[in-house]
């Protein structure tokens, strides 16, 4: 059997596959030992309770989907209370995604958060589309996130994962700041910026307007971006974004991420990370090869 | 909840809109309240993306079944669906009904909404309650049993009308413990308002779209008024089964 | 019958439909009379010929299509001398895409191209990735549009229209430099930046590596350009980006374009253009209504 | 050239590789020169976006034909056609082949470089053309017909090889004006070699990725070496038939 562990940031993982934030919870476990994971990745917490958007939140397009949530969650404290045990049976590590909508409020959730030990990391989303003002993430800006980052680096030990935003003109420049100011790992990509409208009603599918697009028709976009990031810093990499079978998941491998996360196609078939372990397991048998050499293996010409 | 691939056992058409889809299973039935539903998905082709819910229609020995509309791209292609053929099932997922004992109980639904009542007529029954059943749809198309009073708007079959027209009647007349509704939104508005003004208490299975099916993305939000405050309840966990007096209906 | 005709900048088009620049030509001409639609565009025409990219410049991925030809062009003088001409026979709006690597080379090819009266106008390639050095396109900087839109415009009274690329964090910023500066019309989108890995090579699907990405699953991504730039100025706008049928080109105008181009469909089904034509006289004559009344009567919430 | 939907007139497999698709037709037909090809459209299925390409394979009366090889989706959504389902159809596109008169010519196919040659062998018959063909696969399933000569590289029909392995022989021996060829790039290489070696005129049949099929679009680019130069030719307007002892073969 091939091993499939790999070490990311200050982490180990027993294989490189992990899911996508928001698309994910422990409710899974009645299907499948989460366990299995390399990592376990939370819904997007805040400091405050959010009640997130106006239904309705979702839309299917072709090879797509529209979601606009409004990071629905229920705020630092309750997920402490409420969430953080149920995840402390899973012999994984934990990744606990958080936002905020100023650096203040990011610090003060990883102050609360700090003190338990079954968070390996964070995940920084300077990326939701759906809640920053104008429309647009703050994480577009490569100075707010240099000085977000260095912020939250003074913080914790725990690893610290920045996730981006692809809707921007020139991703290696967050990318370089988000490592350059202390990150560990960066993920991406979040969804692309899209809208559908009903012409019926002449209005949005989703309620609130444009929405975060995800799926298999983001993939080409995603892998592209997953390629520049990868050129442009040092520290490993989680790509995500329409992976929806092994082969998939080789392309982001190949273009140099570590590690790939699995988003819309949970809703499709709730094993499919499962799949994609075992399917990458074969893979590297079948080929007598190894992660090391698959990671970052694309040559661009 | 489990998650399961399964060959169809049988397909039946019943007319151009409406079909039935059985497949074998005894896990997932074993679980199953009245009002609960399955994600599924066609296999055989990529889109769409995501499954979709299906209410329970009826548990069987061995199997279970979907009574199903042909609405759009999933329900087509399943319409299609021979046997032997793969799809994906997810379930039972959701809170499904409350049964109540030994009452008197009034079961409204309209078209498709009469796809979870089969299943949640047999608990009332075990359950020792006094069922009336009023159906309704468009014309004899949406008619999917005799033993039941049907209304169509065309009359072509049952009597002419909305299948609320006869509920103050009813429930005026009636010592109705709880209604259950099933139906485009608007006829479950209509139906809330009635069992408002006779404070009758009311289940409403609720459609929206979902995704995850399992309380996970947040997608499938329905707005609800508790405490002077409009609160989003998830229709695949908290629900498709609410309060029919306390769901907000917009416009 | 429903009257299409539009007044678009300086032009009238006899009906709110075109093609995109790059995959139509007059070689249509065997299949159906040009003339029927509201305007011609070219392929982009650059000051010297162009040899294109290597193959392969084509792979199709789920919904989409990943281009790089490079602007395989013969450059302005053999395009006057050759092509031109055969544009001469058909009764509607000719325009002439163009793009250069310097204004320069821009302000040259028009001052070329000026003298010939069956050119209605010019669309300013800006956004074709796949020249530009770091595979970025000029055009993803306000201050280099408006200096290149201010010069163009001091050269000819021929319609500019100003065509973006998606590939940026703020698209209203360019399209207000562009409208400022004096282009008559906007053009959305070009393609967006893809990448696709062959798993066995582990090399690009295309050679030339980045690419062009185009087709259905580009759709929401071009809805909700189109529409931000329609709030963001005041000049009209010609939507493109996944257009498929009659619903799809209805969105668009929707959201705000004044008319639509259809690229990749082209290829999929040659009389694509004349379908929609057709699709958008029923639809108008059925809800008894207007092209103006549809246009931009998109309500975001 | 023209764009027209048309129902299957007949769909028949040959083998688990192979199918025959025929369409009722006069005006393409009545357009085309062997060697020319269509791009085909499945209209049932959305994906792929684009169409493709194939090579005439018979002009009967009333009738035009393809033959296929399923190696990806188009193909085996084609292999699934019923009668009377519809594709889409543009063509005739491309050059064609030239045709020699009163000459000794020498066919080479290689799998489903098969496709473009009854129709060729036809023409160059009523030139008064005299015909060698070769034909090789890797296994019987890739052999079409017993009346010419059949390598297969397991032996299973046919002399056991490559199709390539006798052509110096027979150039050596005979007054061959024109090799024609069409198969995978590695045979057109090996041929092309050989022609070059003994100076005898080639025609190869090229298959490239394609869009537009009719020289719009530039995607299709073949690279060809010109005096000295390394040029791009489309392949679906300048070809498929190139000269090919002038094509660059990348490795
Ligand atoms: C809890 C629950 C139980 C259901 N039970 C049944 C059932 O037993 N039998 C049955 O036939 N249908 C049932 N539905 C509705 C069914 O899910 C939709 O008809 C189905 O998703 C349509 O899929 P489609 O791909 O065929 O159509 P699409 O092309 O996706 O949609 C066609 C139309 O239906 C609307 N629509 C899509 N999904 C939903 C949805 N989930 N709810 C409401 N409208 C939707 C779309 O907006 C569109 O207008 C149920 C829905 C829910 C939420
Ligand atoms: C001028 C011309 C004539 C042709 N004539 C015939 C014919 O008569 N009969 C026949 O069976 N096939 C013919 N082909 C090849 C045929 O076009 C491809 O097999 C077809 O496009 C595959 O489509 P698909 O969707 O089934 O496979 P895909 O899933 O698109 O591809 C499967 C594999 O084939 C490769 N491929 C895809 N398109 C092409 C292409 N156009 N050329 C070469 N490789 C490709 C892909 O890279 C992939 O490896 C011809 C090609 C050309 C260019
Ligand atoms: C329903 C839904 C909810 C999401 N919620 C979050 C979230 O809370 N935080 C976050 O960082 N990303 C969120 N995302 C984005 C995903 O984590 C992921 O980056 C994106 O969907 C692309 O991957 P995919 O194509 O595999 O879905 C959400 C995506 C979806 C579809
Ligand atoms: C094969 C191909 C070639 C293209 N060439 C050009 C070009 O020369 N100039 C240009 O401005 N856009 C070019 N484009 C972009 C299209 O004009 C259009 O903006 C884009 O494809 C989005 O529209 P679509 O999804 O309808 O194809 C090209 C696109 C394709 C697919
Ligand atoms: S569908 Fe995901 S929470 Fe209900
Ligand atoms: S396929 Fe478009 S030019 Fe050949």
């Amino acid at each position: 059997m091939s091993n499939l562990e790999i070490q990311i940031g200050g982490m180990k993982w027993k294989n490189p596959v992990t899911v996508a934030s928001g698309t994910f919870g422990y409710e899974y476990d009645e299907l499948f030992d989460l366990s299995q994971l390399g990592a376990l990745v939370t819904k997007t917490i805040t400091l405050n309770p959010k009640k997130g958007n106006e239904p309705c939140r979702l839309a299917e397009t072709r090879a797509g989907l529209l979601n606009s949530i409004g990071l629905q969650n229920p705020g630092v404290e309750e997920f402490i209370t409420e969430k953080l045990i149920k995840y402390d049976k899973y012999k994984t590590n934990l990744v606990v995604s958080i936002s905020g909508s100023t650096i203040d409020e990011f610090c003060q959730i990883a102050d609360k958060l700090n003190p338990y030990d079954n968070i390996d990391a964070y995940e920084i989303n300077i990326s939701c589309p759906n809640v920053e003002k104008e429309g647009l993430a703050f994480g577009v800006e490569a100075e707010v996130v240099r000085e977000l980052i260095a912020k939250l680096r003074a913080t914790t030990d725990k690893d610290i994962i920045v996730k981006l935003t692809p809707n921007v003109t020139k991703i290696e420049e967050i990318a370089r700041a988000a490592a350059e100011s202390g990150a560990d790992i960066i993920s991406l990509i979040n969804t692309v910026l899209g809208l559908a409208v009903d012409i019926e009603t002449k209005a949005s599918r989703i309620k609130n307007g444009i929405a975060g697009y995800s799926g298999p028709a983001i993939k080409p976009i995603a892998l592209q971006n997953v390629f520049r990031v990868a050129q442009a810093v040092d520290i490993p990499i989680i790509g995500m974004g329409g992976i929806c079978n092994t082969e998939d998941a080789l392309e982001f491998l190949m273009v140099g991420a570590s590690a790939v996360a699995m988003g819309t196609a949970n809703f499709s078939n709730p094993l499919i990370t499962l799949d994609i372990i075992k399917g990458l397991e074969m893979y590297l048998g079948k080929n007598n090869t190894n992660l090391r050499e698959i990671i970052g293996s694309f040559k661009l010409q | 909840m489990q998650f399961k691939i399964l060959p169809i056992k049988e397909n039946r058409k019943l007319n151009s809109r409406y079909f039935v889809l059985k497949v074998p299973d005894k896990s997932i039935s074993a679980q199953s309240q009245p009002g609960q539903f399955c994600e599924i998905k066609d296999l055989e082709s990529d889109e769409p993306l995501l499954p979709r819910p299906f209410s329970i229609y009826k548990v069987e020995e061995n199997t279970i079944s979907f009574l199903i509309k042909i609405v759009g791209e999933t329900t087509r292609n399943l319409s299609q669906k021979k046997t032997a053929e793969m799809i994906s099932i997810l379930g039972p997922l959701g809170n499904g009904f409350k049964i109540p004992k030994n009452k008197s109980v009034l079961l409204i639904s309209g078209g498709i909404g009469y796809a979870p009542f089969p299943f949640l007529k047999n608990k009332l029954q075990k359950n020792g309650n006094e069922i009336q059943w009023l159906h309704g749809g468009k014309d004899k198309y949406d008619i999917f049993s005799y033993d039941i009073t049907n209304y169509t708007e065309d009359g072509s079959i049952g009597k002419k009308g909305l299948v609320t027209d006869d509920m103050p009647f009813i429930l005026g007349k009636n010592d109705i413990h709880t209604v259950f509704a099933c139906g485009p939104n608007q006829m479950l508005k209509k139906v809330s308002e009635i069992c408002e003004f006779y404070k009758v208490e009311l289940q409403v299975s609720m459609e929206t779209i979902m995704a995850c099916g399992m309380g996970v993305c947040c997608g499938c939000i329905i707005k609800y008024a508790e405490n002077g405050e409009v609160i989003y309840k998830k229709a695949c966990k908290d629900g498709p089964v609410f309060d029919g007096r306390k769901v907000v209906w917009d416009e």
